[in-house]
């Protein structure tokens, strides 16, 4: 291969004509490996992040390119994690491009042995459909002991401490104005 | 985390990562901070590289203790035992800070005649009414105070909701008014705190210690010399804990214990100081901050609950006292401000501020409880965003369970997990409890936006929010949950527009209408904005010291107010720290008002020079409070300010009253209010343990929360009938290489490879003695589940001589699950527990427990089943074992 | 734990072998290599073996053609060319590429025995090729052009044969791998001595009495200088020797060293009997395929076994103080 | 100064020589090395096998690990004297009283040698020395020889084994690049940039060697005599290493040879020996033709 392209570019030769008479430098070379940059380099656009996994919150760099994810490193702008990563958030790329990812709703009908594909838009129909059922069947205006209570306990909702501050934000919000009370994240346990 | 609020008035970590660098003494216990927070752990490494000693206190010798100094290994679940010790120590051998604990703590403060000490009633205090499990506090108020000491509201746990209130001071103190509480400045009134500190804790000796915790006296006076050595005025000890500390139907009060020491130290408030609570996820800070909690509003307001807080003012004097000191005492204005934001222009002084618009709580509606009212089928719908209760939450079978009777469930995550996949791959469908065909849930699964697919703040461990930008479009259906429930909620407010009823008013007139970004999606900076606050012009608050009373703000959280100070996102500030002091305060912005260290006025004396030039910080300039840092103080108060007779709120802070929260200004070495289970720790058993309580009859903590239900089947404890069927210690954590339930570490091949096999970790000893080979298979033993884990036998898990008898202790990483979708799968650790909480949190006590332990793989389907049961029967488990809270022996 | 006295033996069906050398006393890590065995299979022992096999046989081939064996010439060449072919194949067969064989010929690295021998083989075999063809009976111009070559291609061929012979083992020993590496001061005789009595046996089974003369004593020579040596060679090694004679790579040592001696002795005695030689022929050959596939397998078991490698090091360490 | 083996090799005015430093002393375990390498190269995953060897199941050094942690477990009296034979399989031990313990971790890695027997022995050329006097496999060039194998007297590099088509870069030799695409653009190699407690230390080898020399001094003042360099020296049998260790105990306990040597360092006396065998044989031949005929 290496033969064909240009008996000039022939490592062989190479040897002979330059310093590298032995063959272990520049005249093993190949020209890809000459021309080697690292690919961060050629990304569209940096973006500044925050490590999801855990509380350090080390601060990110993303590398994108053709609007895909292409690297994700340590921040060294960062006083907390000065650059570093541990090896979760290292692994913050394969997270986002997980080959394993689901990518599509999946919904499974009671008693089902399987998943279904479903359109985003009707399951998010569905599911408001549901809230809207479940809350009215289940509305307390007052509790057993006849104290005022305004609220359902036909629903619930778990997890928060992976989500960001505005989500928490309207999830409280939009949960706390359909008096459902029974919100938990993970602070509790 | 109570157990800080109730001592300092704030429930986050009191200083930053960074500053452990300047700490002479590091104490890890209650966390394994190299493998839990690798990067943070930097500057541990960076303060030892400068001198200081690095202290390990862990059942298990981890990757922390093999970079420290010394490791003590100590049995799981007796840390109070350990902390009461060195609190004896410091007392015996006068070690405290004298200065810095007169000016700066409650420690002359004097209490009721009526207070009662675990000393005079074997381990209960004062208060504990046996047919309800629960305290009154009014008898551990100071003396001099009527009533519980607060007006309006009652006291901790004085009534049948107490158990949800005890998360309810993140950042603000309990309710008390200070003004006329008797003090005794030379501490020597048998009824002054520091009296009855030091009766408390005077059989906390070395040689209990080495009984309880099975640490030779001779380590743990190694730990109290290296501690004391290193605090005082020219050096500071800072202590870390996690959730090896929480995780415990006690854990509350460990972490008292820290923050008694750290006080009697004079650590608080200094650099190199404090107490770090290391959180877990990227914003679990701000999913507290901003909870998605069911006893909080954000900002640590805690939700009105049922009877007590009929009315808003009923609300209002129950959440604070009018006479306060401090910063909470301006509770009202934060509270309208939040109704405000959230209700409009229909939010009116006439209207109580659409108070009523609030649902009312009534008990405990946390997780676990909610878990067991799936299985009566009083929950219908569930939506999961981002949490893993299959896998993640205690007692796993149960979650399941719960799960198999809902009408619907949602799950919005990255990856497909097991608690998505239950009901065709779950243990129970291997065991035969469950039949794919006979579980009527329906299951939604929705794709969810990754970090990088959205915009928004986390919240990390120094309560500090940064902003992350969105990279790139997240792929096919996924979507943040901001755009998820933006849209769910303007769907339910559509369906319900028309609709007269009265309960959908609050729904009809809220807040939903946000901008969209440029690319059609809601805006994260107008929420972000919103929960900042704005004046009635639409100007954006600088802080919470402008929110007021009376509608002219709003503001979705007073604590975060100021992070879009100058109408600049803050959080999203990213000024290199190189290019700044190591506070860096020009990086990210911290709640409360962007200050890094809490409490930083106790980093001068009392007449405001630094306490010494080694350890100086914050200091008073004769007009204002100067340092690296923003003062968590009036900025211009000077520290010989004496507050006038009737002065409340911020007005009522003398000069010295560092703790700015605190409705009497000072560090709380006893809490007279704000805990459920005392107001100084006590040590107590875990709920299940193969030891007797050797300090007390009283055997577990009294007042733990308990599900008295046959799926929830509890162990004998300490010496009753039954419990050698249990005779091993185990305990729960977490692995560098893995994360949590496992949704964003199993499913990548790089973090699977690393630790690809659920395990235990026995010692060498217990091998022998139960036959067990590295390698090999064991098969774990609870009365609740049996699960299989290849076996590490390692010398990093020591046998500990507890009471005279040698106690083996199993750790097992909880990582793993039973599905098809991961890259990796296994038994769950979580499968184990029972359900027994703290009731101060209603935290699950996941780190100590007791189990047996045998070779080989365990049996499969109905055989599985079988060998619990029998297991059971063996121990003679009822419904009634292991429920009953007082156990004290000597009647008093 | 990471510390052993005693490795823990990998080797499967390898219980009952007598150890030579006591057990040394070392440390290792969970008894794990440290270093890694080759990552060659099968091929390359059959290349080392097919090589000195060929390299012989193109000095057999040179010496009838120039002393008028014409049979043995015939064979020889013949057997010269197929060997070197098959050895060629089996060495492209090897690679995790063998689509870029050709790269080996990129550079020409005087440090790389691979690269050495590449070099040598791509003058050898078309040399060898040549003087076979000139054994094929081919009509016409063509036929007369490749008689016309085949003298001087088969004296080109057997100079460079040689050094075909004996690079293998420098290749082997130019490794890590301990045992290969120890045996370098004395594996190249191992191998021209193997080759000699692989290329005289083969003869002895293809080429008519007549004519085996050389083929013999050629034979003979090369077994016993192989033996003699390989004697030395195991005492000379020490510690890394003990492969030599341990499980499997023991067990093809010892048949090579039993064919390659019967096989020499009977073929002096067998001068007078087709068949003693034939089957003496045999013998040898197969005795130094055993040879090549020994010390391959022994190498490969030095490498994996962190024994070799700690050992020896520790006490070069303790010697120099 | 330290001989450049990138001149050796014949680059003219090479920039100084690059290396790491890896101070295992304050290595936490935490593996970020390992896997920022293989975010950063694309390395595939090894398998997902549970070894029962304290945390390591990654298990070596190769074709599909570039980077290993070792995890040494080992009671810390006995790390003073020195060379003995130290028995002890789990459950063996017997416990009791447990002052001193130590757990030791390593993050390893290919040294980069002066002298390197891989590249000296690749027939392709496909292992090269770059500018920054590392030693690289090029993927675009190796034909899976496999010569390197066996040559690296550290067990380092590997053939990638797996399905072709389905793997990357099947059948061809594998090892650290010490990310020599991030140098040419004076980025830190993945590894070290991601250590969280600086463990791994990368840059100008003469500069590292010196600080490496400073933290062993400090760590003896400190009471810590177990403390030594390893492949720092220039005299070893591999002429120093590209990256060198600070060790906590020998180097046999971590895996590493005790004394390695470059192969390649006996080779003009194996091709004397081949010549002289050669030759033997050649006199042979001509020998059995002679007499006889
Ligand atoms: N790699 C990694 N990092 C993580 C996570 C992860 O899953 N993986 N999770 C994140 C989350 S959500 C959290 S909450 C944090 C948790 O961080 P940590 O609290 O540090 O984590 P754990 O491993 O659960 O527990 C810490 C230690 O507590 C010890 N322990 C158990 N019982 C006791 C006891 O009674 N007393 C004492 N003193 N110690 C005890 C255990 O042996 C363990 O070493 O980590 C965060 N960081
Ligand atoms: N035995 C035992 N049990 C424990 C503990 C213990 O120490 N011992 N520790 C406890 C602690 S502290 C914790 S925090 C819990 C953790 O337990 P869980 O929270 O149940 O576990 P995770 O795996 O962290 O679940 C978080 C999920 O969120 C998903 N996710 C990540 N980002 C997003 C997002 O932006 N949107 C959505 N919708 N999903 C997202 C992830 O894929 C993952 O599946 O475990 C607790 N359980
Ligand atoms: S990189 Fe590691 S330490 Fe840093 S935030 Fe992410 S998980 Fe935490
Ligand atoms: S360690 Fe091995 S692979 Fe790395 S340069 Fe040295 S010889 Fe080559
Ligand atoms: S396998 Fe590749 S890199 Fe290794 S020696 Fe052969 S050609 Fe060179
Ligand atoms: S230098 Fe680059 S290639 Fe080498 S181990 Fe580090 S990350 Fe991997
Ligand atoms: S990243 Fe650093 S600390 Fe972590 S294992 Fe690798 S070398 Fe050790
Ligand atoms: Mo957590």
């Amino acid at each position: 291969m290496s033969l064909g392209k240009s008996f000039l570019g022939w490592p062989v030769l190479r040897q002979l004509t330059g310093e590298d008479r032995t063959g272990r430098g520049p005249a093993a070379q190949s020209a890809r490996s000459a021309g080697l940059l690292p690919r961060t380099k050629t990304a569209d656009r940096v973006v500044d992040s925050v490590c999801p996994y855990c509380a350090v919150g080390c601060g990110q760099k993303v590398y994108v390119k053709d609007e895909r994810v292409i690297q994700i490193e340590g921040d060294p702008a960062s006083p907390v994690s000065r650059g570093r990563l541990c090896p979760k958030g290292s692994a913050s790329e394969q997270l986002v491009n997980s080959p394993g990812r689901v990518t599509t709703v999946r919904y499974r009908r009671p008693f089902a042995t399987d998943w279904e594909d479903l359109d985003l838009e009707t399951a998010t129909d569905m599911i408001a459909d549901r809230v809207v059922e479940t809350r009215a069947r289940t509305w307390q205006d007052l509790d057993h002991k006849g104290q005022k209570v305004r609220r359902t306990l036909g629903f619930a909702s778990l997890g928060g401490a992976t989500l960001d501050n505005e989500e928490n934000y309207l999830i409280k919000k939009l949960f706390t104005a359909l008096g459902a009370v029974q919100i938990e994240n993970q602070a509790r346990i | 985390m109570p157990g800080l609020g109730a001592s300092f008035g704030r429930g986050g970590a009191t200083t930053f990562l960074q500053d452990l660098q300047h700490s002479d003494c590091i104490v890890i216990q209650g966390s394994n901070m190299a493998e839990c927070h690798p990067v943070g752990f930097q500057w541990v490494m960076e303060a030892k590289k400068r001198g200081a000693k690095v202290i390990h206190i862990d059942p298990r010798f981890t990757r922390t203790s093999a970079v420290a100094d010394s490791h003590v290994p100590l049995r799981a679940g007796s840390d109070i035992a350990f902390l009461g010790g060195i609190i004896n120590y410091v007392l015996q051998h006068e070690k405290y800070f004298k200065e810095y604990v007169l000016a700066y703590t409650n420690a002359s403060f004097l209490l009721r005649e009526e207070f009662q000490d675990t000393e005079e009633l074997d381990g209960l205090f004062s208060g504990y009414d046996a047919s309800t499990a629960k305290y009154d506090s009014t008898s551990w108020s100071y003396a001099g105070l009527e009533g519980d000491g607060r007006e309006g509201g009652k006291g901790a746990g004085g009534d049948d909701l107490g158990h949800a209130e005890g998360e309810s001071h993140g950042s603000g103190g309990p309710a008390l008014n200070p003004n006329e509480v008797q003090k005794d400045w030379t501490l020597q009134h048998p009824r002054s705190v520091f009296q009855v500190l030091k009766r408390h804790y005077a059989r906390y000796t070395p040689e209990m210690v080495e009984q309880v915790c099975g640490v030779p006296a001779s380590q743990f006076l190694e730990v109290c010399e290296a501690v004391t050595a290193n605090s005082g005025r020219e050096r500071t000890t800072c202590w870390v804990y996690s959730v090896g500390w929480t995780q415990h139907s006690v854990g509350v009060q460990y972490i008292r214990g820290a923050a008694i020491i750290q006080l009697l130290l004079g650590n608080m408030g200094r650099p190199g100081g404090g107490i770090l609570a290391l959180r877990g996820h990227a914003s679990i800070q701000g999913s507290t901050d901003i909870p998605t909690l069911f006893n909080l509003l954000p900002g640590y307001l805690p939700m009105p609950q049922a009877a007590e807080h009929e009315t808003w003012e009923a609300y209002l004097d129950g959440i604070r006292s009018p006479q306060q000191k401090g910063f909470w005492g301006n509770a009202e204005s934060y509270v309208v401000s939040l109704l405000k934001a959230w209700w409009g222009e229909h939010a009116t002084k006439e209207n109580g501020w659409a108070f009523d618009y609030l649902p009312r709580i009534s008990g405990d509606h946390g997780t676990y409880q909610t878990a067991l009212d799936m299985v009566d089928d009083k929950v219908e719908g569930y939506f999961l965003l981002g949490q893993n209760p299959a896998v993640g939450s205690a007692h796993g079978k149960l979650q399941r369970l719960g799960m198999a009777h809902l009408k619907w469930l949602v799950v919005r995550d990255l990856n497909m997990i097991e608690s998505a996949t239950f009901w065709k791959d779950g243990p129970e469908i291997e065991s035969g409890e469950l039949r794919t065909e006979d579980i009527g849930t329906e299951v939604f699964f929705l794709p969810a936006a990754a970090h990088t697919e959205k915009s928004g703040t986390f919240t990390q461990t120094q309560r500090m929010l940064q902003w992350h930008h969105k990279a790139v479009d997240p792929p096919g259906d996924c979507q943040s949950e901001l755009a998820f429930f933006y849209l769910l909620g303007q769907k339910v407010r559509a369906r319900l527009a028309d609709s007269g009823e009265a309960r959908d008013l609050p729904l009809q007139h809220l807040t939903w209408d946000y901008p969209l970004d440029a690319d059609g999606e809601i805006d994260a900076e107008a929420v972000l904005q919103e929960i900042n606050g704005r004046h009635a012009d639409g100007r954006l608050l600088s802080g919470y010291l402008e929110m007021k009373p009376d509608g002219s703000t709003a503001g979705g959280c007073w604590i975060y107010s100021g992070v879009y100070a100058d109408g600049v996102n803050q959080s999203a500030r990213r000024k290199p720290g190189s290019e700044q002091d190591w506070v860096a305060k020009e990086w990210g912005w911290a709640w409360p008002y962007n200050r890094r260290i809490l409490y930083n006025r106790a980093s001068a004396d009392p007449d405001g020079k630094p306490w010494s030039a080694r350890k100086a910080y914050m200091q008073w300039d004769g007009e204002h409070w100067v340092g690296p840092d923003n003062v968590d103080f009036p900025k211009d108060r000077a520290p010989s300010y004496r507050a006038p007779e009737g002065a409340t709120g911020p007005d009522a802070l003398n000069g010295d009253d560092p703790f700015v929260m605190m409705a009497d200004g000072k560090g709380w070495l006893f809490s007279p209010s704000g805990l459920v289970d005392g107001p100084l720790p006590a040590h107590y058993e875990p709920a299940e343990s193969p030891v007797v309580n050797p300090l007390y009859g009283q055997q577990a903590n009294p007042t733990r929360e308990v599900f008295k239900r046959k799926e929830n089947p509890m162990q004998p404890s300490g010496d009753e009938p039954g419990a050698d069927v249990f005779p091993y210690v185990f305990t729960t954590y977490r692995l560098t290489e893995h994360h949590t339930a496992g949704g964003m570490s199993r499913w990548l091949p790089y973090l699977s490879e690393l630790q690809p096999e659920f395990f235990c970790e026995v010692s060498p000893a217990h091998a022998r003695e139960r036959g067990l080979e590295n390698h090999g298979w064991a098969t774990i033993i609870t009365a609740r589940a049996a699960i299989e884990a290849r076996v590490l036998v390692t010398e990093r898990v020591v046998p500990l001589r507890v009471g005279g008898k040698v106690v083996h202790q199993v750790g097992l990483p909880y990582h793993w699950g039973v599905g098809t979708d991961a890259v990796v799968t296994g038994d769950s650790a979580n499968d184990l527990f029972g359900l027994a909480l703290d009731a101060n949190v209603h935290i699950q006590e996941t780190k100590a427990a007791a189990c047996d332990i045998q070779p080989g793989r365990r049996p499969r389907g109905e055989a599985l089943l079988r060998m619990v049961e029998e297991y059971r029967s063996r121990a003679g488990i009822t419904v009634e074992t292991g429920q009953q809270r007082m156990t004290q022996r000597n009647e008093p | 734990m990471t510390t052993t006295a005693e490795p823990r033996r990998r080797r499967k069906g390898g219980g009952g072998e007598r150890r030579m050398v006591p057990p040394a006393k070392f440390t290792s890590y969970y008894g794990r290599p440290v270093l890694k065995a080759s990552p060659w299979e099968k091929e390359i022992p059959a290349y080392l073996f097919l090589g000195g096999l060929a390299a012989g046989s193109s000095l057999l081939g040179a010496g009838a053609d120039l002393t008028g064996r014409p049979a043995l010439r015939r064979a020889s060449r013949i057997t010269a060319f197929a060997g070197i072919t098959v050895s060629f194949g089996a060495l492209v067969k090897d690679l995790g590429r063998p689509e870029r064989f050709a790269n080996m010929l990129r550079v020409a690295k005087p440090s790389s025995p691979m690269s050495v021998g590449t070099w040598i083989l791509t003058v050898y075999g078309p040399l060898a090729g040549a003087a076979a063809a000139a054994e094929l009976p081919l009509p016409g111009v063509l036929g007369r052009l490749t008689r016309l070559l085949g003298r001087p291609a088969g004296l080109a061929a057997a100079a460079v044969a040689p050094a075909v012979a004996s690079y293998t083992a420098v290749l082997l020993s130019d490794t890590a791998t301990p045992t290969w590496h120890d045996a370098h001061r004395h594996l190249p005789f191992v191998f021209v001595g193997s080759a000699a009595a692989a290329s005289g046996g083969m003869a002895l089974v293809l080429a008519p009495l007549g004519e085996t003369g050389p083929a013999r004593r050629l034979a003979v020579g090369g077994a016993v200088l192989e033996l003699a040596v390989e004697r030395q060679m195991e005492q000379a090694m020490g510690l890394t020797a003990e492969p030599l004679h341990e499980g499997r790579p023991g067990q093809l040592m010892r048949a090579s060293r039993a064919l390659t001696a019967a096989g020499a002795l009977g073929a002096m005695l067998g001068r007078r009997s087709r068949v003693l030689s034939a089957v003496s022929g045999a013998a040898l050959v197969a005795g130094s395929a055993c040879t090549r596939f020994g010390v391959f397998e022994a190498g490969q078991e030095s490498a994996r076994d962190p024994r070799y490698t700690v050992v020896p090091q520790r006490e070069r360490l303790q010697r120099r103080g | 100064m330290t001989s450049n083996p990138a001149r050796d090799a014949g680059w003219v005015d090479p920039p100084p020589r690059k290396g790491f430093f890896t101070d295992t002393s304050v290595c936490i375990g935490c593996k970020a090395c390992e896997v920022a390498c293989k975010e950063w190269n694309a390395v595939p995953d090894d398998g997902m096998n549970f070894l029962g060897s304290s945390y390591d199941n990654t298990g070596q050094l190769g074709a599909s690990t570039w980077r290993h942690v070792k995890f040494i477990e080992q009671p810390a009296s006995t790390a003073v004297d020195l060379g003995l034979p130290r028995v002890g399989l789990p459950g063996q031990q017997d416990t009791g009283e447990r002052t001193d313990f130590r757990w030791l971790m390593e993050s390893d890695v290919c040294k980069h040698c002066t002298h390197a027997a891989c590249l000296d022995v690749c027939p392709t050329g496909s292992l090269f020395r770059t500018e920054f006097g590392t030693v690289v496999v090029q993927e675009d060039i190796c034909n899976g020889c496999g010569y390197c194998v066996p040559a690296c007297p550290f067990g380092v590099i590997d053939r990638r084994i797996g399905e072709k088509g389905v793997t990357k870069n099947v059948g061809i030799a594998q090892k650290c690049t010490l990310c020599y695409d991030r140098l040419h653009d004076g980025l830190t190699p993945a590894c070290a940039q991601a250590c969280p407690t600086e463990s791994i230390q990368f840059g100008d080898l003469d500069e590292l060697r010196a600080r490496a020399q400073e933290r062993v001094d400090t760590m003896h003042d400190q009471g810590i005599p177990q403390a030594r360099l390893y492949g720092a020296d220039e005299s070893d049998g591999v002429g120093g290493l590209g990256a060198f260790f600070l060790l906590l105990d020998e180097p046999e306990v971590y895996g590493l040879p005790p004394d390695p040597v470059v192969t390649t360092k006996d080779l003009p006396e194996m091709w004397k020996k081949a010549g002289l065998a050669a030759l033997a044989l050649l006199a042979g031949a001509v020998a059995v033709f002679g007499s006889g005929s």
